[in-house]
């Protein structure tokens, strides 16, 4: 990883179990949400896309995801945790490139927490794309 | 004549500009948005903002020897 | 597992590996939402919840649980997968009793359709619980 | 003199009643209501909903032979 927000390639079905154990020694936690996002095989143009390329301004992603979980954690005082993780570099279709997870003791403020960070994430970390065919 | 800033270039801006970074003059970003669509035309015509040592702007600013100045095309992760 | 929707025992770190790798093979699947819900420790009466035992009338369970999943594609057309399970038996705090898995090609449905299915399970389920302490 | 059926216990009826199931014979679910709560005085202190053959009813209902009636108490999982 390159720092706690940014991961070099695919977030991977290793690094996403590895992940899923943090917060597992908090049995105050009763609910678990999480979002996964991955890169579709879309057709653009008439080419169907192969792969994006992810690039990211890294000190301003790290400054704006403390914010977001800042921001998270103020807004709903359920949540225990939250994790936000990007990809940069090559991620291949089928594979993932962004993972949220928030912890709370109920369902109500985590479900809403993690669609918050998502959205956050979309529109205030530093990440630009570029699709490979 | 105006502070020496770094200036970092991101998203479609790098292509643009064919620079991931330079070294500037300006007096403020005003002048500085000014000078870079001179220098490279094309970038008045992608949308970008500018962050001013990580802080995302919301209107122009004044600048100071060694600020950071980054273009930011509009974001895309997720 | 006793039939698809239920399992004896707590959801494994192992297992939710398992169904997480389920619809990898979607390349049209940009979005994956997930809840998770774990057994708290909470106090009850000054006494500290050691595990919940979960029963269930498994039949309707299956009959139920097909209805919520049908639901949820009819309502959410950018739906490509749903996955419900939930524990019976004995389930001890810090373990998981339910996993919700939604694939979808965009957030929007997705998350919205996790959060549904979430709610339904809540009020359509027959699951009774008692906690052991 | 009424249909021979099935009933199923689950949560705390199952604990008021001591058994997970039993056979018993009803006219319709209004009569199978009023003799479990004469012969379970406690059932009649719990809130629960009757299935009727694995389908949650909204109203009373006539009853055939064989039919499997479920108790259920307010639904807990999640």
């Amino acid at each position: 990883m390159k720092n706690r927000y940014l991961v070099r390639g695919p977030i991977t079905p290793l690094l996403i179990s590895e992940l899923l154990t943090l917060g597992n020694d908090d049995a105050g936690t009763g609910a678990v949400s999480i979002f996964i996002g991955r890169v579709r095989d879309d057709e653009i143009d008439g080419k169907r896309v192969n792969a994006i390329e992810y690039s990211a301004y890294d000190e301003m992603v790290v400054k704006e995801a403390d914010g977001i979980t800042g921001t998270i954690k103020s807004a709903f005082s359920d949540v225990r945790s939250v994790i936000i993780l990007h990809s940069t570099g090559v991620v291949r279709a089928g594979e993932a490139s962004l993972f949220i997870m928030v912890t709370s003791g109920h369902r109500d403020h985590g479900t809403r927490a993690c669609r918050h960070a998502l959205e956050m994430v979309k529109e205030r970390l530093p990440i630009w794309k570029k699709e490979l065919f | 004549m105006g502070e020496e800033i770094r200036v970092l270039y991101f998203g479609t801006a790098r292509e643009t500009t064919g620079k991931n970074e330079e070294l500037l003059t300006a007096e403020d970003t005003a002048d500085l948005r000014h000078q870079l669509i001179q220098k490279y035309p094309a970038l008045g015509k992608i949308p970008f903002r500018m962050a001013l040592n990580k802080e995302l702007l919301k209107a122009d600013a004044p600048l100071n020897n060694n600020d950071i100045i980054a273009i930011l095309p509009p974001f895309q992760g997720g």
